[in-house]
């Protein structure tokens, strides 16, 4: 489904990416893990055409977006919760949620969606006309990933979900993952808890100082002394 | 370092010697040397206004109205009470020195554009009072101020505003203003008192432009309230972005490079001011970071070796 | 109290022009954090154009209304691609450097162009005068033809920014601009739909300043347009409603500080007036205190 | 990002360099009569300048067809100072000395006029300005000394507003005044001193007195104060613009008493934005009246219509004078020297010009008749002429 | 030695924290849990000054430190990381240690302005002060690299050691081991504890990070809705069912 070829990316001078190659397939859980700055999110952004790479190629449902606008990819069913979440605290609830389906037709499949969405997540129906910058910062991260839904997209770019989440967040957010990939979504996940992350993956990539440096699936990953050394704490 | 020290110190005396020498022989036409007053007296205000808004990130746009206050007080004293130039520049600065912090100490609670607009009606309303007092002739202002300004005068305090606000710039209190700028809340739970330091930058910028005030009035004949509207304010903040928010070097070459454009252009007679405007969004379009971004210009940088210090591509916090 | 009135109705009046051009002032600078410089010039313009379709194409006021919104829009549009959007990645002050040098340009170039004469304005809309009060108190058409539109042109805006998916593209881009390219959202377009209207807005300011003082001039928009600016930061800049509070606001405190203590000291009484407001409430009358989280 | 750097630092000196060829150009004609024109053609007030620089050339224009003056052609280096007090030394610096003008004509304001006093008086260099009519401009507050090189063809504030006065208090027969003026402007707030001065001399009374800013848009405020004083007559000594918006909201809110001005008043936009109407009973003081019917007069007026398409306002008429008036001195000082030029401008007596016939006092201040003009259904009539004492 | 008493903040009648009471006795190395939006970082801002409480007392060493500004509670010993990381970004990693210890500093406007002797001197103390603090982090040979260049632990790092350069007697971490991998989290744990000895630090620590917390907190305060509801050793803490329910869920 999404395939990425080689790609190099530069901020300034920095090389951040050196040939990153993976490849998401239908019905997957992909996570990419890797220690801070070693170009997880780069990686991510690099696909939803938020920077661009200066070589490589990046194919999706066999068409090249290499050079693809970021609403283009958007339209094409690929969506992203980014890191540290980035709700747009100055419009409601319902409004962060309508702009997800920003590029979609119709009103009858919006509401439709947006029902899918409540059903989701409960807690976000209760505060549909609150400003969004007043929630908690785990409905913060329900709301973004809503948002990304209400896309409908085809593959789903899930930026440190995790992050600074309450223990018992963070298991909710995880399971939530699970169910929005059973339900036919594809997933790329990018997370510094990487048990979490490889206990809902089928498959896994390590990135290092902007090198994919391991991959394979993600059970065998987690086994695998050399892992469990460098990013479980074991 | 010691020799460096030297070499800077005997470059400048040679320059000083040598357009000293020029003026007086004329070799330097009259019409520059009009412009190399200009020049001196916009170093003056350019470098004084970036150390508030390029070092402590304070958007400032009422530093017309501390030049107005220095012109204004050391012309009354030359011209009413009969005192020395000395005296009279370093009284008209100190007293935009205190308006400084008047000012300062209510506004600059304010952030980004709320300080920029209150600050602009302050160098308003400083207009509009002169407007209104007989006493220095009212819109008419005064005029007939005797020549005083010189080279040497000028020499000496557009260098010492360098010096000065470079050593300011160069130690813990001037790392203070620079964090204020990067990071307010940070910098007040590291123990910096930001108020203190932002009225500290602010009225020294006041002090400084408070001498170029000066100077000006008693090179130019005639001070009148209309002279320091805000556009003159607006004129120093051109040369402080143009230079490069945070680099004094940038601040003196964009000085010196507005000051000469502004010249130069005198030959297109009515497009000098669409060219001028014209080049100002070339200029910004092609270089927004500046000419010198936050680096500064050193001896090392010219005559090869590195220098060390940041990137010049820092984010902006001056007005968020 | 038939003065007080009659002083009333003048910083009403004095209000609503201030009020009209900070309402395209403060929506550009809500949605992308710049001081439009050059809206008064933008203003302007359309005064000029509207001028030309009225003189030389013999249009009606209202035709030559869209014209001068076409014209101002078109302007803002370039002024946006060729000036500012390059620079949309940069600081906010060279962004701010750049407007105050496309402001000089266009002042600069329309004296060369449209000459240094102040010219007459026609009157496309037949004035007339109510009097009241014993004629103690009047007021004009014009001043009531500015008001409603003025009203009108405040609904307009906040019902495009709030109810309309462009007018949330926008708020979102105006939050974030990458969050608002994930969504979809193309960034550019919006931010040249945001100047389309600003200079819309512009034009009418432009005409109707036009036909309410009835000359126009190259240099006529940078006056009102400081004016405008510090109602709408008075207001709370970025607040649409805000704007218009603080335009009427403004007018009326410049009249009553004309009217009744002395019109010399006007700009030092208000300007000192802003200050203490500003000092008081930092961020506007209407300005939320977003306080930084930490 | 680097080469950036060097292309704005390319930009420059590519300005620089057009800048220098552009002065290139023009050196090395001798056998032209180099004139330097200084004047406000941008900023605020490039209005009075532009009009006062157009009565110039077209002033130069005619002297060079009619075979130029000591056999050669009239040159007008025009330069602008952005209407900035400062630009004006810079500007008249280069004309000075590096134009190597034989005379500056200009600027028009007095703040700018002013500075450039010390420069063409430390090169010895005429200067006659059309428009700066503060008493300061020619004489030297600090001494009392007349200012040997500087000139004009208006005539200073205090006859002006004295003759305004005489004509409220005598002619109009009102006894209590009110005085709106320029607060930013030093003609006007000249004329309002005087002006009160001596309608009180006169037995009259200043019942209200307001300033407004140069940005103003907006009398309304004021004047409604204005009516509740009980004047007779409001003096206004400030320039057709707002002139004329405040004449016109006077109107609207239903003040009728008559208005009086000066010449700044002078300009057929005063009729095209007050309208004919709220001008009636209205009445300023002037250097001449375009419907003066002297066959001097009518020619100008022609001339300039013709070329600029625009009746001529006051200003133009000074400007024009003092064109004439120094091609006059030229040929009577009978060389281009400049110190020779000043002599002859000094000596200048009956110098027949637009603005009535006039000789210098000691004060270099021309002696003539002001004219009073009273707006009739939009056309200026000339009310009666009198002689300040 | 710091103690609040029903500290409470409202936030236009929302309370963020209400009736707090918190005490840290020297020494120690206490932590504060609890779900996201539970008050915890609101809790560090009123310690440190930067929100004015609406109701109740914070005695540092026996002193009401109630309205004092954020410096003043500086120079009283207190000194505090971010959550969102807050370096001063265009400074380089040396200055922004040199910055903490500015209220030190010895030498006067004066003679800053005229390069005199003492200018050189102060300069040189703080310079060599801030990289001793450097060296424990391993951060010295990146002094002149500009903080914002760091990579995101290293930046972490350094909002430590700036801490450190004030000098503090105690010391708040706000999520110290945020968006850190579990190897770089207890090498920080051991920092942790190394500079509590060598400093005689108090600490106060808020972080979502079960093993790190477990692990070197000698006291655990649990927080919901801006209340305290739990407090004790680890142990009963991992135990306690009201926090099981609110904040670790079940299997923790």
């Amino acid at each position: 489904m999404l395939k990425v070829e080689n790609i190099d990316v530069y901020y300034g001078a920095i090389h951040a990416l050196k040939g990153v190659s993976l490849e998401v397939k239908e019905g997957e859980i992909v996570t990419l893990i890797g220690a801070n700055g070693a170009g997880k999110s780069t990686s991510l952004q690099t696909i939803s055409g938020l920077i661009r790479q200066k070589r490589g190629k990046i194919m999706f449902s066999g068409r090249d977006i290499s050079f693809s606008p970021a609403q283009e990819i958007v339209r094409m069913g690929i969506s992203q919760v980014p890191e540290g979440r980035r709700i747009f605290a100055n419009l409601s609830v319902r409004e962060n949620l309508e702009m997800g389906a920003y590029l979609q037709k119709g009103k009858e499949g919006l509401k439709k969606t947006l029902e899918k969405v409540y059903e989701k997540f409960p807690r976000l129906r209760e505060r549909l006309n609150q400003r969004a910058g007043t929630l908690s910062g785990g409905e913060q991260q329900m709301l973004a990933m809503g948002r990304a839904l209400m896309a409908q997209p085809k593959l789903l770019l899930l930026d440190e979900p995790s992050m600074g989440l309450a223990p018992i967040l963070v298991k909710e957010i995880f399971s939530i993952i699970k169910e929005i990939n059973e339900a036919g979504t594809t997933i790329l996940l990018v997370e510094q808890n990487a048990k979490m992350a490889l206990s809902i993956a089928n498959r896994a990539y390590v990135l290092e100082t902007g090198r994919i440096v391991t991959s394979g699936p993600a059970q065998e990953l987690a086994e695998s002394e050399q892992i469990k050394k460098a990013y479980l704490g074991g | 370092m010691k020799r460096e020290n030297l070499l800077i110190g005997i470059l400048l005396i040679v320059f000083y010697a040598a357009v000293f020498f020029a003026t007086e022989t004329g070799l330097i036409p009259p019409y520059y040397q009009v412009n190399l007053y200009l020049m001196g007296i916009n170093i003056i205000a350019a470098v004084s206004l970036n150390l508030i808004v390029g070092f402590t990130g304070q958007l400032a746009l009422g530093h017309a109205g501390f030049m107005a206050v220095g012109a204004y007080i050391s012309v009354i004293l030359t011209m009413k009470l009969g005192q020395p130039f000395l005296l009279a520049v370093l009284a008209g600065a100190a007293a935009a020195f205190l308006v400084g912090i008047l000012i300062g100490l209510p506004t600059l609670r304010l952030k980004g554009d709320y300080l920029a607009i209150a600050t602009l009606g302050f160098g308003e309303i400083i207009r509009r009072l002169l407007d209104n007092i007989d006493y220095v002739g009212g819109a008419a202002g005064i005029n007939g101020i005797p020549k005083l300004t010189n080279w040497t005068w000028l020499y000496i305090f557009t260098l010492l505003t360098i010096f000065i606000i470079k050593n300011f710039v160069n130690s813990t209190h001037g790392r203070a203003c620079i964090s204020v700028r990067d990071n307010e809340i940070a910098a007040e739970t590291m123990g910096i008192n930001t108020t203190y330091y932002k009225v500290l930058a602010f009225s020294i910028g006041a002090f400084f432009v408070g001498i170029a005030g000066a100077l000006y009035a008693h090179y130019f004949f005639l001070i009148q309230p209309a002279t320091f509207s805000f556009m003159k304010s607006f004129d120093a903040l051109v040369m402080v972005v143009f230079g490069g928010l945070g680099s004094i070097t940038g601040s003196v070459i964009a000085a010196v490079a507005v000051t000469f454009m502004n010249a130069a252009l005198i030959n297109f007679g009515t497009l000098r001011m669409v060219i001028y405007a014209l080049l100002l969004v070339i200029i910004m379009v092609f270089r927004p970071q500046g000419l010198m971004g936050t680096k500064e210009l050193t001896f090392k940088r010219l005559f090869g070796g590195k220098e060390r210090g940041g990137s010049a591509n820092v984010n902006d916090k001056t007005s968020d | 109290m038939e003065t007080l009135i009659a002083q009333l109705l003048n910083g009403l009046s004095l209000g609503s022009i201030y009020a009209l051009i900070a309402l395209g002032y403060t929506m550009v600078y809500g949605i992308i954090q710049l001081i439009n410089f050059a809206h008064g010039e933008i203003l302007m313009i359309g005064a000029y154009a509207g001028f030309f379709a009225i003189t030389k194409l013999e249009l009606g006021f209202f035709p030559a209304l869209i014209v001068a919104m076409v014209v101002s829009v078109v302007l803002g549009i370039i002024v946006e691609r060729v000036a500012y959007k390059p620079l949309r990645n940069s600081t906010r002050l060279s962004a701010l450097i750049t407007a105050i040098g496309v402001s000089l340009f266009l002042q600069n170039g329309g004296l060369q162009v449209f000459g240094t004469d102040y010219v007459t304005f026609p009157r496309a809309v037949d004035k007339v005068t109510y009097k009241f009060l014993g004629g103690n108190a009047t007021i004009t058409s014009h001043q009531i033809l500015i008001l409603i539109i003025t009203v009108i042109m405040m609904f307009i805006l906040q019902y495009i920014v709030h109810k309309t998916k462009t007018g949330k593209a926008m708020r979102a881009v105006s939050y974030d601009k990458d969050a608002a390219l994930l969504m979809g959202v193309n960034v550019d377009s919006v931010i040249t739909v945001t100047f389309a209207i600003g200079s819309a807005f512009a034009a009418v300011a432009g005409v109707l300043l036009g036909m309410y003082y009835q000359t126009i001039h190259p240099l006529m928009g940078s006056m009102p347009g400081l004016k405008a600016f510090i109602a709408a930061v008075l207001g709370g800049i970025g607040i649409i409603p805000g704007a218009m509070a603080g335009g009427f606001l403004l007018g009326i405190i410049e009249t009553l500080v004309s009217g009744y203590l002395s019109s010399a000291y006007r700009d030092v009484v208000v300007f000192g007036l802003l200050i203490v407001i500003l000092v008081v409430k930092p961020t506007g009358l209407l300005g939320k205190d977003t306080h930084e989280k930490v | 990002m680097k080469n950036n750097k060097w292309l704005v630092v390319l930009i420059m000196m590519l300005v620089a360099a057009l800048a220098a060829t552009g002065c290139g150009g023009k050196d090395g004609d001798s056998e032209t009569i180099k004139v330097g024109v200084n004047y406000e053609l941008s900023g605020d007030v490039a209005a009075y300048g532009t009009t006062a620089k157009d009565a110039i050339l077209l002033a130069f224009d005619e002297i060079n067809e009619a075979g130029g003056v000591l056999g050669k052609k009239i040159e007008a280096v025009v330069l602008d100072n952005k209407s900035d007090a400062t630009e004006a030394l810079s500007v008249a610096t280069k004309l000075v000395t590096q134009e190597k003008v034989v005379a500056h004509l200009g600027p028009a304001t007095t703040g700018a006029t002013l500075n450039t006093i010390p420069v063409i008086t430390e090169y010895k260099v005429p200067l006659i300005t059309n428009s700066a009519t503060h008493p300061d401009i020619t004489v030297d507050p600090q001494t009392n000394k007349t200012r040997e090189f500087v000139f004009r063809t208006c005539f200073i504030d205090p006859p002006q507003a004295i003759v305004g006065a005489e004509f409220a208090v005598k002619e109009l027969g009102v006894k209590k005044v009110a005085v709106y003026y320029d607060n930013t402007n030093d003609y006007s707030k000249g004329l309002y001193k005087v002006f009160k001065e001596h309608v009180t001399a006169l037995g009259g009374e200043v019942v209200a007195e307001e300033g407004y800013v140069e940005s103003d848009l907006e009398f309304r405020p004021t004047l409604t104060k204005f009516k509740q004083s009980g004047a007779e007559l409001i003096y206004i000594p400030g320039y057709y613009e707002k002139v004329a918006k405040i004449v016109s909201q006077a109107r609207e809110l239903g003040i009728d008493v008559p208005f009086l001005g000066a010449d700044g008043w002078d300009s057929p936009d005063l009729v095209e934005v007050a309208g004919p109407e709220a001008l009636n009973n209205t009445y300023f003081t002037n250097h001449y009246s375009p419907q003066d019917p002297s066959e001097k007069v009518q020619n100008f007026v022609n001339a300039y219509k013709e070329r600029y398409g625009s009746i001529p306002a006051s200003f133009s008429a000074t400007a024009y004078d003092a064109a004439y008036l120094l091609a006059d001195a030229i040929k009577r000082a009978g060389s281009t020297d400049t110190e020779a030029i000043t002599k002859a401008l000094a000596e200048t007596k009956d110098f027949d010009g637009i603005t009535g016939r006039f000789s210098f006092d000691e004060q270099h201040n021309p002696v003539k008749e002001i004219s009073i003009i009273e707006m009739v259904d939009g056309e200026q009539t000339l009310k009666t002429k009198i002689a300040p004492k | 030695m710091l103690m609040t008493k029903r500290l409470t903040k409202a936030f236009g009648g929302l309370a963020a924290v209400s009736n707090l009471d918190l005490e840290l006795r020297h020494g120690e190395l206490v932590g504060l849990i609890g779900p996201n939006g539970a008050g915890k970082t609101t809790v560090f801002n009123l310690l440190t000054g930067i929100y004015l409480p609406t109701e109740g007392e914070i005695i540092l060493e026996g002193e009401s430190i109630v309205g004092k500004k954020p410096y003043q509670i500086t120079a009283r010993g207190m000194a505090r990381t971010f959550q969102n990381i807050r370096l001063f970004d265009s400074l380089s990693v040396l200055d922004n240690v040199k910055i903490a210890s500015h209220w030190h500093s010895s030498y006067s406007l004066p003679s800053t302005l005229l390069r005199l002797r003492s200018y050189y001197q102060g300069e040189k103390q703080m310079t060599e002060k801030a990289i001793e603090l450097l060296e424990m982090f391993n951060l010295d040979d990146k002094k002149d690299e500009q903080a914002s260049s760091l990579p995101y632990g290293e930046q972490r790092r350094l909002e430590i050691v700036r801490a450190l350069a004030a000098k503090p007697k105690i010391l708040l971490l706000d999520e110290p081991a945020a968006g850190m991998n579990p190897l770089e989290t207890k090498d920080l744990m051991a920092l942790i504890e190394k500079i509590r000895e060598l400093f005689d630090l108090t600490i106060l620590l808020i972080e979502h990070d079960m093993s790190l917390v477990m692990g070197i907190c000698e006291r655990i305060y649990v927080l919901d809705y801006g209340k305290v509801i739990a407090h004790g050793t680890p142990e009963e803490i991992k135990n306690n069912k009201r926090v099981i329910e609110a904040y670790l869920g079940e299997g923790a």
